[in-house]
């Protein structure tokens, strides 16, 4: 109340800060030997909105943490502007979080929660009162306020937590995997509020999931990490078509992984050989010929058709349309989505346009 | 009494300012000296201005003043003990050993009766005799359940072979009856050397061990011993004479209660002293030599009959119980016993140990008969 | 600047960092009141009047009846701890869920508590006393012809310690056992673990570190036993503990080594069942005990 | 469906249940017979008094001026249970959530004053605070109960603070709370129960420390446990009844304080109501 | 370990024993006079692949943990062919389940925590071993296995809750949004594997999500909850094309929910108009004509052509399509998919095919 509140406006969460870049340099944080993150270099601008993209386990929340300033660092520095950031207390920061694990203060109703920050920051009781009802108003949880969150549901009490963070209307906004307790509908319509919040209110955004489609829609920026390290950063749709390597492929949703031996050039496309049939793809990071190469393709882009034969074992549905998991002869699965609804055991054949084949060097 | 005020300096004849004093009993002395210090107060008020009591268990008594001391604080300037505080307190060197240069100033303790004298050579120069009675040993029994008592230390022994877990007196070290008990067997075994535990008395040792075969349990404290005598689990209790009465007019002992001395016992005498300790001011000091001289005048040392707490009470010759308050008179004219003035001139008085000795003698007395219940 | 941060990130990863200062007033208030004086205490120990530097351990050691107080008082303590601990888990754990009456009873079994060291050896005495309630209970239907002794002896202080000792640890214990999240007894009991599985395999070794820090407080509490195992023990035998021999060598004897040394040996018997406990404590899980999210 | 489920605990439940009533009939014998025998006038070999009286309730109250000396207890007891609890639970948190080289030196540290009995420092102790003026009035006793007070309370709420999830506090963190307002608004409210057995335990101690107490007391800072203590094992002939009158009413005192902490707070309350879902 | 344990083989838990059927009957849980679930009413069939799908908070976990025995009933019965089952506790009741919250025991290793259930069975420590590992390669944590459950991310976590649950193949496997906490990609690659399990091991399960696509490709049969009531019960075909009210329709995907007046009946057709313009839409339920009614349309069903005119507000990328959010001169918000890529701000004109538009009473 004292020494902390009297000392906070010469430092950068003074008012919560608005700032022009804020930089990660090589970020890294070990537990025990074990790099969870390493190297970890990023610059996101004002008003940007960024997402961590990545496998269970890949360290999106250990960077989110460091960022937070709720992990120390192992290695690196973090400048927000000029100023050092990193040696600051996350209470200095100015930034706001949602948890992965809701992390709901479990003593206090659902009001006093939301309210929470705002205390800390000593806004006037009428404008607490009005901000308050605003964010609970868009979580839809009016008729809740008076709860404990030990009596909400899971989903309810991820909203909860959701309206804790940006009642505050931080600098930047940390959110980790806020919507992955949300039901599908709700997470559609959250998702569209947190992009709109995220304009209205001119936030910078650092937004952690595993869901490449929340990311792909919400971010302007993507980052993708694996075990640690960074694979890719760019817009959702770079990313889309054009992965950097098979591991972004493989998160991106391309769910055909076929591990082949490079063919010939084509023009501008390679050829590989599947099971003596011979397909053409487009190569992403110049795979020598005779190498050992992953061929990459989405289950909406292989197109029932002449092509590699193969047998119908599962079929989904999904809808409009139904996901159809086949096996070729050699023993290979593929994923493919179709219109038509073929039954379990029929003999398909499968192609896909060269432009929609990745091969990458494995 | 902070640092900085004279201590060692010459004591003036009246404080040169009302001073307050702080008094703390450790011997239950206040139950019958309070009245008398309350007395002065009202009459003195440009000596002492206000008195605050407190009281503690003895033992705790030589830490305490040890630490006051030795930061050079001493916050109390007067203490009530027993024997054992004050020798403590004199082989410790706390006590300011007053009466060698202002014996002068109380002139009573030349009218001291014969025990109290021999009570007050105890003290030598650091404290000063307030109030005095014979003690023991005596046993108390309901003539009820005990109606030919034992006469010697022989048929009390005989008593609880006959009779075990009749008798019972308390652990020494917790009650006085119970080290006057132990203290007064020598007389009654006729040892070689009454005041030496450890070499001389070994009839007295024998006696106990050979009692203790019959004695179930050793009560930590004398009221105890008191209940199990009124509620009958035990017969045959040892007393003095202050535990005789006072008990019986508070009731926790019936009014029919009787006591009964052996053959050839000597009293034990008991007294109660005043101690300033070093490192009081002398304005303090004053005071309280004016405050003990009246305590030891003939009309406030009556007050010391109580109702038989420490009976008779008084240290100084020539108190009559006719001088004590009338409810002093009334309690001990239906509880007293008029045998008592006989037995007091009757029998030789004796000085109880030294604190060492008695020591000793606890020591021996827990090791051997107390904590030999272990073994069996 | 660069040099600095430095410097407290390498702290920061060996755990050193400002929220150490939350350490300091206690740990500033313990070294000034107490190091200082025990420190004098502990040197005090090793001047004794006879004996040379050691004299006051030595006449510990070779004194049986010294000696055996280490035993008088482990014999007394431990199983008044043990049991006090031990009957606490049941009770708690019957007592976890929300029923009728459960704040009176809680309140009743912590009522104890209020006692003080005088009532209860009063009560002891009264009621266990040899025309108690009790003992006249037993003698007039019959079940005993003479007088149970319960008192001024181990037993009734063995009763102080559990009258006093229980709720200590029923408090203590009902606390840590409702900081454990419910949901994972739920868990067990899809998983097929019947009731004392669910207790045994879940509850129990969640529960184990607070048991240990209940059971070292109560130990503590019970060895350092003084005022009951006078009033209502035997103090010169079956409960003459280490305490009485140290508040005799002080307070009787005035021979502040020898009392030195006996309060140093008692600390550093206690140190050592208490390292016993707490080296087992260490060794189990000390998490958090909720089972994941939420 | 619970009554049913209930019958199939029966034999455990019946034992657990039969030992609890045993234990408060027990319990209620002990106090009973004190409080029985402190308005007795004379209680000899009978189940009753023979009379019945207050007197020694007058008496007790007059003797041992009993009105400043519970006065100057609830002071002391207050005093030193907040100030333990004030500087014991931070030190408490940072011991269960750090680790830093050291840890278990400074854990020893806090558990000796705990272990060591009075008499190794209570002289040496009280010898430093007359020196510096505190002993002799009410700081004196309060810093020298402190002593072993502190340590009670960080190794009665360390086990606690491990309950605690951690990810709590860093939310309070991101939402602007300095290490003290996540202390006072986060980790207090949660940690009440752990507190409150804590309080209660250092209450009952330092009520019932006598010697710390005495060593350190002045004439007007003496706590009730001193006056009691005294009139159970001084010198001087005391009636039983009038002991027992001064038991009761140290006994009534520590249970009124008792019902109101309470009152307050039900020591299982706040986590039970957290997680007490269903069942 | 003793009374339970040589009592269970005369129960139905005894082996982990095949039923016929399992039928709940009217089973209600109510908190605190709040009913949380009202009247289900449902027969599960042995080898069944049952979803509980509905928003937060709508008493899908209520009806689980009913289930498992972990919640007493209010009202209702629940019988195992012709045993009743609501009377035994849940450790007698020889399901597995999958908690929402994990409940992983804290101070178990992960091996631990799924040898848990096997050790309760006494099954032989070979045979445990085998299959222990068996569920640790499932679930891609061998590495992990020494580590205790605080050691992990969230949705390692939520892996050793299902192999925990599944390890024990129980005669009805219970599970609550198990996948909710897992990547994208795990996600899918854990749902097939569920659905094979479910096959392989002949198992019947309940599977409680808030995502209708999990529940559409996952079940065969799916029962809607709303506000704790069963709103339909049926195969996922039904449900996605015949929703039985607009509440279900929600659910399902219709994302725009249009509150018009009925017109008047044109073929099996009904006449709605919509801002001048009208619109022809399936009637279910037999709206009265003139009545208020809820005309429900799924954003891949309405599209961009001659139709009500809109302006482009949002545009979301997401991949081969975008989402557009657009908005009618009478502030009806519409939700689209689209393969080209309109600006916002852009006016654009919808139209809907009558079969896909659904027209229910509101
Ligand atoms: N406190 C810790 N101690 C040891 N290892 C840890 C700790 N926290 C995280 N890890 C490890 O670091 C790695 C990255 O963890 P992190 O929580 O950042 O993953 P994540 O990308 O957030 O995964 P998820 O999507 O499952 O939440 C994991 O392998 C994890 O086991
Ligand atoms: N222990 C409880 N006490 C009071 N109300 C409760 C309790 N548990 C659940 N509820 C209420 O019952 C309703 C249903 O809860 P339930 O947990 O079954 O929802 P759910 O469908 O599982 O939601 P989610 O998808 O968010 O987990 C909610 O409104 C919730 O607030
Ligand atoms: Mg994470
Ligand atoms: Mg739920």
């Amino acid at each position: 109340m004292t020494a902390a509140a009297t000392r906070r406006p010469g430092t950068p969460a003074g008012r919560p800060g608005r700032f022009e870049t804020l930089r990660l340099d090589g970020v890294s944080r070990s537990f025990g030997g074990h790099e969870a993150l390493a190297d970890l270099d990023l610059t996101i601008r004002r008003g940007e909105f960024i997402a961590l993209l990545g496998p269970s386990g890949c360290g999106k929340s250990t960077a989110l943490n460091c960022l937070a300033g709720l992990l120390p660092l192992t290695r690196g520095s973090i400048w927000q502007d000029e100023a050092r950031l990193d040696v600051l207390p996350p209470e200095r920061r100015g930034f706001g979080m949602v948890f992965q694990n809701y992390a709901l203060f479990p003593h206090l109703s659902v009001r006093r929660n939301i309210a929470f920050g705002l205390q800390m920051r000593k806004v006037p009781r009428a404008e607490l009162r009005r901000r308050v009802d605003e964010a609970l108003r868009l979580v839809h949880l009016q008729e809740q306020a008076g709860k404990l969150p030990g009596q909400l549901s899971g989903g309810q009490q991820q909203r909860v937590a959701i309206a804790r963070a940006v009642v505050l209307e931080p600098s930047l906004v940390l959110m980790d995997e806020p919507l992955s307790n949300l039901d599908a509908k709700l997470r559609l319509e959250m998702r569209t509020e947190i992009r709109r919040l995220h304009q209205s209110l001119g936030l910078t955004t650092v937004y952690v999931t595993h869901d490449q489609e929340e990311a792909l829609s919400l971010a302007d920026r993507l980052v993708v990490l694996r075990a640690g390290r960074v694979q890719q950063i760019g817009p959702p749709e770079q990313l889309h078509a054009e992965p950097a390597n098979w591991h972004v492929a493989d998160f991106m949703g391309y769910r055909n992984l076929l591990p082949l031996t490079a063919g010939p050039r084509r023009g501008a496309g390679i050829v590989v050989e599947i099971e003596g049939h011979e397909l053409v793809g487009t190569p992403v990071g110049d795979p020598a010929p005779g190498s050992a190469v992953m061929a990459a393709v989405r289950p909406e882009d292989l197109i029932i058709g002449p092509g590699l034969p193969a047998t119908v074992e599962v079929v989904e549905y999904q809808g409009r349309e139904v996901a159809v998991e086949a096996r070729t002869a050699g023993g290979i699965a593929l994923s493919l989505l179709s219109a038509d609804r073929p039954a379990v055991g029929d003999r398909i054949a499968v192609t896909v346009e060269p432009r929609r084949l990745l091969v990458f060097p494995s | 009494s902070g640092p900085g005020q004279d201590t060692d300096g010459e004591v003036p004849a009246k404080p040169g300012r009302a001073v307050t004093l702080n008094i703390l009993d450790v011997a239950g002395n206040l139950q019958l000296t309070q009245g008398m210090i309350d007395d002065f107060v009202s009459h003195n008020s440009g000596v002492i201005s206000r008195v605050t009591y407190s009281k503690s268990p003895a033992p705790e008594l030589v830490g305490k003043v040890k630490a006051q001391q030795n930061a050079n604080r001493v916050d109390i300037d007067l203490v009530l003990t027993g024997v054992d505080g004050l020798s403590a307190g004199i082989e410790q060197g706390l006590w300011n050993p007053l009466l060698a240069k202002y014996a002068d100033r109380l002139p009573a303790v030349r009218d001291y009766l014969p025990g109290a004298a021999a009570m007050q050579k105890l003290a030598g120069d650091s404290g000063v005799t307030v109030t005095y009675y014979p003690s023991g040993p005596l046993i108390e029994y309901l003539p009820a359940k005990v109606p030919n008592p034992p006469r010697t230390a022989q048929e009390l022994l005989a008593y609880a072979k006959a009779n075990p877990g009749a008798v019972q007196y308390a652990r020494p070290s917790n009650s006085g009856p119970g080290r006057t008990f132990l203290m007064g067997l020598p007389y009654l075994l006729g040892d070689q050397d009454p005041t030496d535990p450890t070499g001389g008395w070994d009839k007295t040792w024998a006696y106990l061990g050979e009692l203790n075969k019959y004695v179930t349990l050793y009560p930590s404290s004398t009221g105890e011993t008191m209940k199990n005598l009124a509620n009958g689990s035990a017969r045959i209790i040892a007393t003095t004479t202050g535990w005789d009465i006072n008990p019986r007019v508070l009731g926790t002992v019936p009014k029919e209660a009787a006591v009964g001395t052996l053959e050839g016992f000597h009293w034990v005498t008991d007294a109660h002293y005043a101690v300033v300790p070093k490192g009081v001011s002398t304005d303090k000091q004053s005071a309280i030599l004016l405050l003990l001289a009246h305590m030891l005048t003939k009309e406030q040392q009556a007050k010391a009959y109580d109702k038989g707490y420490f009976y008779p009470g008084p240290a100084i010759k020539d108190v009559d119980l006719a001088m004590a308050p009338p409810e002093s008179r009334a309690a001990i004219g239906e509880f007293g016993r008029p045998e008592y003035a006989g037995l007091i001139a009757g029998h030789p008085l004796e000085v109880p140990l030294g604190a060492k000795q008695l020591v000793a003698a606890f020591d021996r007395w827990d090791r051997e008969i107390g904590g030999a219940k272990v073994a069996k | 600047m660069s040099a600095r941060p430095a410097l407290r990130h390498r702290l920061a990863e060996r755990g050193v960092d400002r929220q150490l200062l939350l350490l300091l007033p206690a740990a500033l208030f313990v070294v000034t009141l107490f190091i200082y004086p025990f420190l004098y205490g502990v040197g005090l120990s090793f001047q004794p009047t006879r004996g040379g530097m050691l004299g006051a351990y030595r006449e510990f050691f070779t004194d049986a009846y010294l000696r055996d107080t280490i035993l008088t008082t482990l014999r007394l303590s431990l199983p008044a701890a043990l049991l006090n601990v031990l009957a606490s888990v049941p009770i708690a754990y019957r007592m976890r869920g929300r029923f009728r009456g459960k704040r009176l009873v809680t309140t009743l079994l912590v009522v104890p508590i209020t006692l003080g060291t005088v009532l209860t050896a009063q009560g002891l005495l009264n009621f266990l006393g040899p025309t108690g309630w009790f003992n006249r209970t037993l003698l007039s239907a019959g079940l005993v012809d003479a007088p149970v002794r319960l008192t001024n002896n181990f037993w009734g202080v063995f009763f102080s310690l559990v009258i006093t000792g229980f709720p200590f640890a029923f408090l203590l214990v009902l606390s840590y056992l409702s900081g454990i999240d419910p949901s994972l007894e739920r868990a067990a009991a899809t998983l097929g673990a019947g009731r004392w599985q669910r207790f045994r395999r879940i509850t129990l070794p969640l529960l184990a570190p607070g048991l240990a820090t209940t059971f070292c407080l109560t130990f503590v509490l019970a060895f350092s036993v003084f005022p009951s195992a006078v009033l209502v023990g035997d103090p010169s035998g079956t409960t003459r503990v280490m305490s009485i021999a140290a508040y005799d060598a002080a307070y009787v004897r005035y021979d502040y080594p020898l009392a030195s040394a006996v309060a140093v040996l008692m600390g550093l018997v206690e140190l050592l069942v208490i390292a016993a406990v707490l080296g087992w404590r260490a060794l189990l899980y000390t998490g958090t005990t909720a089972g994941g999210k939420g | 469906m619970a009554a049913r489920r209930s019958i199939v605990a029966t034999p455990a439940a019946w034992l657990v249940w039969g030992a609890v009533v045993a234990f408060f009939v027990f319990l209620a014998g002990v106090i009973s017979s004190v409080v029985v025998s402190s308005f007795g006038t004379r209680w000899f070999d009978t189940w009753l008094p023979l009379g019945w009286t207050t007197s020694w309730y007058a008496q007790a109250w007059d003797e041992f001026t009993l009105l400043p000396v519970l006065i100057v207890t609830l002071e002391v007891s207050a005093l030193v249970v907040g100030i333990s609890v004030l500087i014991g639970v931070p030190a408490a948190y940072v011991l269960a959530r750090r680790a830093f080289p050291g840890r278990r030196l400074l854990y020893l540290l806090f558990l000796l004053p705990i272990l060591m009995p009075p008499i190794t420092y209570g002289i040496p102790l009280a010898t430093v605070l007359y020196k510096y003026g505190f002993a002799g009035n009410l700081s004196g006793v309060v810093l020298a109960n402190l002593v072993p007070s502190v340590p009670f309370v960080i190794l009665t709420m360390t086990p606690f603070i491990e309950q605690i999830d951690p990810a709590v506090e860093r939310a309070a963190r991101m939402c602007g709370a300095g290490t003290r307002q996540v202390f006072l608004r986060i980790l207090a409210p949660l940690l009440v129960p752990g507190i409150l057995a804590a309080s209660i335990l250092v209450l009952v101690r330092t009520v019932g420390m006598f010697e710390l107490t005495f060593l350190t007391a002045g004439p007007d800072s003496q706590t009730l446990v001193v006056a009691l203590y005294y009139s159970m094992s001084a010198a001087g002939i005391r009636a039983q009844q009038s002991i027992d009158a001064m038991a009761v009413i140290y006994t009534a005192m520590m249970l009124v304080l008792l019902v109101l902490a309470l009152r307050f707070v039900n020591p299982t309350q706040l986590v039970a109501r957290v997680r007490d879902e269903g069942d």
